[in-house]
């Protein structure tokens, strides 16, 4: 795969047809890939790659990148897709200035699902097929890829490649998953469960924003949590209510537009589970008002934006959805 | 407005101020000439709280239990239903239980239908 | 030196909180994090907290002053600075030399009397290394991670603790604790140490005359290209200092409090005079050339990181400081 | 449940200027009583209620916040309502998703002909928070008075 | 700094009884930015108006805060006074302590406590309060009439007899509604043709006036003023100009056996039709189910009839698109289906008829000449029976119409009373569950129904109806005579309720009116703007409202005509300034603003900003149109970047009341 995509990211800059290309660049261990724009095809031979490691999901950097002059390349795995459709959606991409590839993925593998599994030092990662040989300043060890994958990717909900300009690897389909898992665990707590668990979780958040700011759905030009005028202009939680303020609030923008792409949990330096927030979103939408997938096509009308006159009540939530 | 008022309004979920007096549910009534009050009398005395003069009454059993009354009457009144109560009423005013639980399985045989022990249960004890 | 059996690592734990409130690197909600020491709490596994030691003595949020208003007059109540002591335990040696830049900022004259009490109230308890990650590069800045320092260091040697006072408050926090036997450490083994792939990173181009150049680097603008511009590489910095001062209206009144900024961030220092750094690119600078150049500069060469590996782990994109570095020095990105 | 008699919550209610601050006045009128403590703020309709009002609201301290709009279908602005429905209910579950008690916020649809009905529903909102106790949840220590 | 005066009314006692106003003033004066904080009697006198003003001037406020009655109430009044003594009358905020506060209190301390709360609360929004000055948009200067009922024509009627232009829109081929079926009108038994058909004609000869027959509004786009509107005019296959309305073609017609639905199905008409006599347009429409040349292409009769050559079997739908300022509603209504009632026997016997299926029998130009014949056999009927309260009063929407239909009582006096002075061998029953005659001399017609021509007025509801041997078996109580009735009857005339028109409800999305649950135009004050509709620049005219009967439909149509003209004499209007207000530098493009705008106000341009470094960035931004933005505040919310603000209701200012009141 790798060298599938070197090679397409090189001669789409020496065929002239792109003049950026949008990938990821290799650092000093094997998992430390940075997303970055290359300008010529020999740069991309000695620096691209395109190994397990690549998680993050490159569409975001397109509202920036496909206002410039000339057209960019972009390497897409299924889930940044959809972030790449929603953001067009939203008007926020020039689609005419991108040329998207789609590239097929079998799920992405974390640093920190190696060091749960007791691998301490990593220095080198090498890839073997359903493998991975790691070695560290202790040991070397082979584990299957599957132990790897970061765990969003255990609960992937489509390998559907979208609005793609071309493809590398087979066009995917949605899969089964059971991505609600945890929040049905969640449901069925006790409501003091429940605040314990997010407290817990929040009291954590060091306000850093990786997590707004990785977020493809938080592209605003300027968050409400920036800017002076909003009334709630904010730079860190002072106290606890500002720790569940700063998500809530998250959540709630980005409902109905979130694609559940997992970037938010993945970046989290404190390993706070955010996913959790916007997946109950996506869940209480698709249960009340009809299935939804945010970036998932260019025609449906996201539920935050639509209503029926005979959308459930409030009182669904408040009387209890179980009667309780 | 006396206790038997109330309850005959609990048991048939029925309130009779609904009632926009049309007398729909009279003229409907194939039971007509022989009822000492008719439908919407009853409703009327229910409504006045005379629930009593009802009770005693024998006109109370010759309704049918056609529910043409129910089925016409254009504000949801429910004669028939108040009827019902009021014989049920009845029975609960003299008093004990004229079914208990533990007769049922005695009542049981292939002819009769379950449900209709079950109904008699409901109507001949006082319940909860 | 004295020592203590590890076996019983709580029960000397209780000692020095039976005193003065002790912290430990604990894991909290999953997370190794300096925690309040309560009967129970038992010390992480992991090499090094999320966070880094600095909050206790600068932490992300601090009140200042608390404004009263009522009707139209307003009356004003400083903060307290911190009065009680406290023990830090299980410090790594790269958090502690964080506390010797931190004060080189903060207790120069005028001394942040917030910062100063705290460093006055806290014996600091030091941890070596013996199992270091491959981010680790403490070495490479000059830090024995087997030498820790602080006011007691520590080892963890088999089935025994050794503890070594550095300092006056070292010395009466051991004598503070009971039945604290004479013992020696045997040699460590750090072969370890030469084996981190990061250990010959060499800093010391950047503390010369040659700021201007650095500053007009042709890497800043690929570096600094993918940047998201959030705050997670500041806020787990051990020496990151930069704060915001802020007012909250409670309704009754004001609370000034302040909080860690982030020079990543696009309002960084815009209360000064507005035009502030306008691109990531100039905000990614400032926070690399901080570090780097700036920093040695104005503090006799003293570089502005303790390769503690924080940000190279936490970056959501893998951009760090030995990337930036290397890049630097190679003068392309 | 323990009910503390010197606890008088506070509770803001978001009124839509049409029906439900139309309806609340001909409470008024009909000098139908509610509790003191329900105060009203006046939106122009239900929709422009931000979540971060209704936050806002409980940070600086009250106890429970309910939203009063058009009946469905009966918005001044033809559709606000089924808008603010729709955030509202979102909003809810996923502060019941966070453990807050999820009685503490309500939406009625109050018209402008149901001051009886306004009443009745402060009362009981009233009534509800009461026996719930302050908002602990979500407060913000620094807003209360030493 | 801000100067904010406080004026707390005492409304007589109506607050002061129950809330200590001076303690209000004093300690509201202590509040920081108040200047000056007083309590009077009256605010909204004269004097107290003049004392707020004088405060203005002399303390230089540059906000008021009035603690009074509603806002609702004195909102408009307190505005004009702030202006005229030069303030902004946006400047102004009212803390609601009487309808919110004294009239709900007993306890006098609760009650001061809640009014200082409130009036903090005003204080604290008025800070954040700036000027706001109104826009003006331009009026068209044309009316849209949409029915050409009595109630649509006689709207037309009176604003072009002002002088404005005016389109009747009407769905059928010709004007006239429901009142061309009527026979004779109560009370005084006038012919209603005689009446009406005068009006037709004066419409369709007013210089001002557009008829647009045969054709439905398709589009509705803009607002007050400056509303566009797509009309589709269906293909009637005939060419208006040329037709002259002879009627040959309806004669030669070769297919004879289309219902009419001007005589309700009673009779049949040809598939090339005028509906009736006098109608306007007096053209020819063909019915294309029907008609065999549109059908197969075999036929052509009326074509080679028609010596005006108006026969023009391609004709087309047509989309017309025009500007009005003002859009009067007159759609009217129907009498409802009555299949729920089946126990009237309604489809099982002919002669069980609706009233109006009973005006047409009755009317000289209707299937039967005007003799009372029954349809099933065209005989002399001898006993009828008026059953009344067919489907109103009804317990919910399932039953049938909770509400009074309102004409039924008087129609059917008018019916049984010509029934007897035409044949006075018939016996006529009356059956009903009140007879309700609210109305100029209504109550002596009806009493005249009973007391000179017999009409038997009998309490109680018909219970049943069986069609048996040729009549109709009616069983029914007469509750007040306490016996059970068993009366044959030859006809059975339900009072059927009316309902609104079917087209209404998809009308009213289009409008953006509002409705009640039965499809009822909502009108913007049930008692004080009775004739207008919440969304200004839209009237209402006749039934579309409410029932009603012919004297108040019309008194209704000339008053929404009334209202019109107002609205198009003037040059321009004043928008309402409390709109949307994007932050362009805020602005993400994303769209989320426009898909919530029920009005349409929001548009997005590519706008050139200036980027850092002296760069220039394009970007999509949001763009209110304030004329057409009726200050919602639905996109504000669905707005992630807070980007999009409400004037008058913005963030800060609601945050500002929320602490105010949580502190």
């Amino acid at each position: 795969m790798q060298s599938r995509v070197i090679e397409k990211a090189a001669s789409l800059l020496e065929s002239g047809a792109c003049t950026r290309v949008l990938g990821w660049k290799a650092g000093a261990f094997f998992y430390d890939v940075t997303p970055a724009v290359f300008t010529c095809a020999q740069e991309v031979r000695e620096q691209m790659v395109f190994n397990p490691f690549c998680g993050a999901n490159l569409s975001k950097y397109l509202i920036a990148e496909s206002r410039k002059e000339g057209r960019i390349a972009v390497f897409l795995k299924p889930c940044d897709t959809f972030s790449f459709v929603q953001l067009q959606k939203e008007h926020r991409i020039a689609r005419d200035k991108v040329w998207a590839v789609g590239v097929q993925c079998r799920g992405m593998c974390d640093i920190d699902s190696l060091k749960e599994l007791g691998l301490k030092g990593v220095t080198a990662v090498e890839e073997a097929e359903d493998d991975l040989r790691v070695t560290t300043l202790y040991q070397e060890k082979t584990i299957s890829r599957k132990e790897a994958l970061s765990p969003r990717c255990h609960t992937c909900k489509s390998r559907k490649l979208l609005d793609c300009d071309e493809l590398i690897g087979d066009q995917g389909q949605d899969l089964p998953s059971s991505r609600f898992a945890q929040v049905e665990a969640l449901e069925a707590m006790t409501p003091e469960e429940r605040f314990a668990f997010w407290r817990g979780e929040l009291s954590k958040c060091i306000r850093c924003n990786a997590c707004r700011n990785v977020c493809p759905a938080c592209s605003c030009e300027k968050c409400v949590f920036d800017n002076p005028n909003s009334g709630v202009q904010n730079k860190a939680a002072a106290s606890s209510f500002e720790e569940n303020l700063f998500h809530i609030i998250r959540a709630f923008h980005v409902a109905g537009r979130c694609t559940d792409c997992g970037e938010c949990t993945r970046v989290c330096p404190q390993h706070i589970p955010l996913h959790l927030l916007n997946r109950k979103f996506i869940k209480d939408m698709n249960e009340f008002y009809g299935p939804y997938q945010a970036g998932g096509d260019f025609d449906a009308k996201p539920p935050m934006l639509a209503f029926t006159l005979d959308d459930p009540e409030a009182s669904i939530i408040t009387n209890g959805r179980d009667g309780q | 407005m006396t206790d038997w008022t109330n309850r005959v309004q609990e048991i048939s979920g029925v309130n009779p101020r609904k009632c926009m007096k049309c007398g729909k549910c009279t003229a409907t009534c194939p039971a007509y000439d022989q009822m000492e009050y008719h439908p919407h009398q009853f409703v009327d005395m229910v409504c006045t709280g005379r629930v009593e003069e009802l009770m005693a009454s024998k006109g109370i059993y010759t309704c049918l239990g056609c529910f043409a009354c129910v089925e016409r009457c254009p504000r949801s009144v429910e004669p028939a239903n108040l009827i019902e109560a009021v014989r049920l009423a009845v029975i609960r005013q003299q008093g004990g239980n004229h079914m208990k639980p533990d007769q049922i399985p005695g009542l049981l045989n292939e002819e009769l239908p379950q449900q209709a022990i079950t109904s008699a249960l409901r109507k001949y004890s006082k319940g909860g | 030196m004295k020592t203590w059996k590890l076996s019983t690592l709580d029960a000397l734990f209780a000692a020095i909180a039976g005193k003065q409130t002790l912290y430990i690197p604990a894991d909290v909600a999953g997370q190794p994090v300096f925690a309040r020491w309560e009967p129970g709490l038992a010390m992480t596994r992991a090499l090094n907290t999320g966070r880094s030691a600095k909050d206790l003595f600068f932490p992300q949020v601090e009140d200042l002053a608390r404004f009263r208003v009522a009707g139209k007059t307003v009356s004003v109540s400083p903060a307290q600075a911190l009065q009680e002591p406290f023990v830090i335990f299980g410090v790594r040696a790269c958090d502690c030399r964080s506390f010797d830049i931190l004060d080189s900022v903060f207790l120069a004259e005028p001394a942040d009397t917030f910062y100063q009490a705290r460093r006055e109230q806290a014996t600091v308890v030091t941890l070596a290394c013996s199992q270091p990650e491959e981010t680790c590069f403490c070495t490479s800045l000059g830090i024995d991670p087997q030498a820790p320092g602080g006011d007691v260091s520590c080892w963890m040697a088999e089935d025994t603790l050794y503890l070594q006072a550095n300092t006056e408050k070292g010395e009466a926090l051991l004598a503070s604790l009971p039945r604290l036997e004479d013992g020696e450490k045997p040699d460590a083994d750090s072969s370890v140490f030469d084996k981190l792939p990061l250990k010959d990173l060499d800093f010391s181009a950047f503390s010369g005359k040659a700021l201007m150049d650095w500053f007009n680097s042709p890497v800043w603008e690929r570096l600094s290209q993918s940047c998201l511009g959030c705050g997670s590489c500041t806020f787990v910095c051990p020496t990151c200092q930069c704060y915001d001062v802020r007012d909250f209206d409670t309704g009754h009144g004001v609370q000034r409090y302040r909080c860690w900024d982030s020079c990543m961030y696009s309002d960084f220092t815009m209360m000064a005079h507005g035009t502030n750094r306008p691109t990531q690119k100039e905000r990614f600078r400032q926070r690399f050339m901080h570090k780097l150049v700036y920093h040695p500069n104005n503090h006799g060469g003293q570089i502005g990181c303790v390769g503690c590996g924080r940000c190279l782990q936490k970056c959501p994109i893998s951009m760090n400081i030995v990337k930036v570095a290397n890049a630097l020095k190679e003068g392309k990105a | 449940m323990q009910v503390n008699e010197t606890f008088t919550p506070t509770i803001v209610a978001f009124c839509c200027n049409w029906c439900s601050y139309a309806g609340a006045d001909l409470s008024g009128t009909n000098r139908l009583q509610y509790p003191a403590n329900v105060k009203i703020i006046r939106i122009p309709c239900s929709c422009r209620l931000n979540p971060m009002f209704i936050l806002r609201a409980f940070q600086r301290g009250a106890d429970g916040v309910i939203l009063c709009g058009c009946h469905p279908g009966d918005c001044h602005y033809t559709t606000g309502n089924y808008y603010a429905r729709r955030r509202m209910t979102l909003l809810f579950s996923l502060l019941d998703f966070m453990g807050i008690e999820r009685e503490r916020t309500r939406v009625e649809w109050v018209s402008a002909a149901e001051g009886a009905k306004f009443a009745a529903t402060m009362n009981d909102f009233t009534q509800t928070i009461t026996r719930l106790g302050p908002n602990r949840r979500l407060e913000d220590l620094r807003c209360k008075v030493e | 700094m801000q100067r904010i005066g406080v004026f707390v009314c005492w409304c007589g006692s109506n607050i002061a009884a129950t809330v200590d106003v001076e303690t209000v003033a004093q300690t509201l004066a202590k509040e920081p930015g108040v200047v000056f904080s007083t309590d009077y009697q009256y605010m909204c006198s004269q004097a107290g108006q003049e004392l707020i003003q004088e405060a203005i001037r002399e303390h230089r406020l540059t906000g008021v805060v009035i603690c009074s009655c509603s806002p609702r109430m004195h909102e408009a009044t307190f505005r004009k006074t702030v202006e005229k003594a030069g303030l902004n009358p946006y400047l102004l905020e009212i803390a609601n302590i009487r309808e919110q506060c004294s009239w709900i209190h007993k306890d006098k301390l609760t009650a001061t406590q809640k009014a200082v709360i409130l009036g903090r609360a005003a204080i604290a929004k008025v800070q954040l309060n700036a000027p706001l000055t109104a826009g003006k948009s331009p009026v068209t200067k044309r009316a849209l009439v949409i029915g050409g009922g009595i109630a649509g024509i006689q709207t037309a009627l009176d604003i072009a007899e002002a002088g404005f232009p005016v389109d009747i829109v009407e769905k059928k081929p010709t004007i006239g509604g429901k009142m061309t079926q009527i026979d004779k009108t109560f009370p005084t038994l006038d012919c209603a043709a005689c009446i009406l058909t005068p009006k037709m004609v004066d419409a369709s000869q007013n210089e001002n006036i557009d008829i647009i027959s045969y054709a439905q509004v398709e589009k509705v786009q803009g607002f007050v003023g400056n509303f566009s509107v797509t009309i589709r005019k269906k293909a009637r296959y005939v060419d208006e100009h040329k037709c002259t309305g002879c009627g040959l073609c309806t004669e030669k017609c070769p297919q004879k056996k289309v219902p009419n639905e001007f005589n309700l199905g009673l009779d049949n008409r040809r598939a090339i039709y005028i509906p009736f006599a006098q109608a306007v347009p007096k053209v020819a429409t063909i019915d294309p189910n029907y008609c065999a040349m549109l059908k197969s292409g075999k036929c052509g009769v009326c074509a080679k009839v028609c010596t005006a050559g108006a026969i023009d079997y391609k004709q087309q739908d047509q989309l017309i698109t025009r500007e009005y300022g003002a859009i009067v509603v007159a759609t009217g209504f129907e009498p409802i289906q009555l299949d729920k009632f089946d126990e009237f026997a309604y489809s099982q016997s002919p002669d069980v008829v609706t009233s109006l299926e009973f005006e047409r029998l009755m009317n000289a130009a209707g299937p039967t000449g005007g003799t009372l014949l029954r349809p099933s056999d065209g005989k002399h009927p001898h006993t009828l029976v008026f059953v009344q309260c067919v489907g109103s009063r009804c317990d919910g929407a399932e039953k049938g119409k909770s509400y009074c239909s309102k004409i039924c009582c008087m129609y059917t006096a008018k019916h049984a009373m010509l029934t007897r002075e035409k044949y006075p061998d018939t016996e006529v029953y009356v059956f009903y569950i009140d007879v309700r005659t609210p109305g100029k001399n209504f109550d002596e017609f009806y009493r005249r129904a009973v007391e000179e021509y017999g009409v038997h007025y009998i309490k109680g509801m018909v219970g049943k109806v069986t069609p048996q041997d040729g009549k109709l078996k009616v069983q029914a109580s007469d509750l007040l005579g306490g016996r059970q009735l068993r009366i044959d009857a030859d006809m059975v005339i339900l009072a059927a309720a009316i309902e609104p028109d079917k087209t209404a409800r998809p009308l009213a999305t289009m409008l953006t009116a509002s409705m009640d649950t039965n499809d009822f135009f909502t009108e913007a004050h049930p008692k004080l703007r009775p004739v207008e509709s919440p969304t200004a620049g839209i009237f209402l005219s006749g039934a579309c409202q409410g029932p009603k009967d012919i004297p108040e439909t019309v008194a209704q149509a000339s008053a929404a005509a009334a209202k019109v003209i107002g609205l198009l004499v003037k040059d321009s209007l004043t928008c309402n300034p409390c709109t949307a207000k994007p932050d362009e530098l805020m602005c993400n493009g994303c769209s989320s603003c426009e898909k919530v705008c029920p009005y349409g106000a929001i548009t997005y341009v590519d706008k050139s900003f200036r980027g850092p470094n002296r760069t220039t960035l394009i970007r999509r931004v949001a763009q209110v149109n304030p004329a057409v933005c009726q200050g919602c505040g639905a996109c504000t919310v669905a707005c992630p970047s807070g980007a999009m603000d409400l004037l008058g209701f913005s963030n800060q200012q609601i945050l500002a009341e929320v602490d105010a009141i949580c502190r």
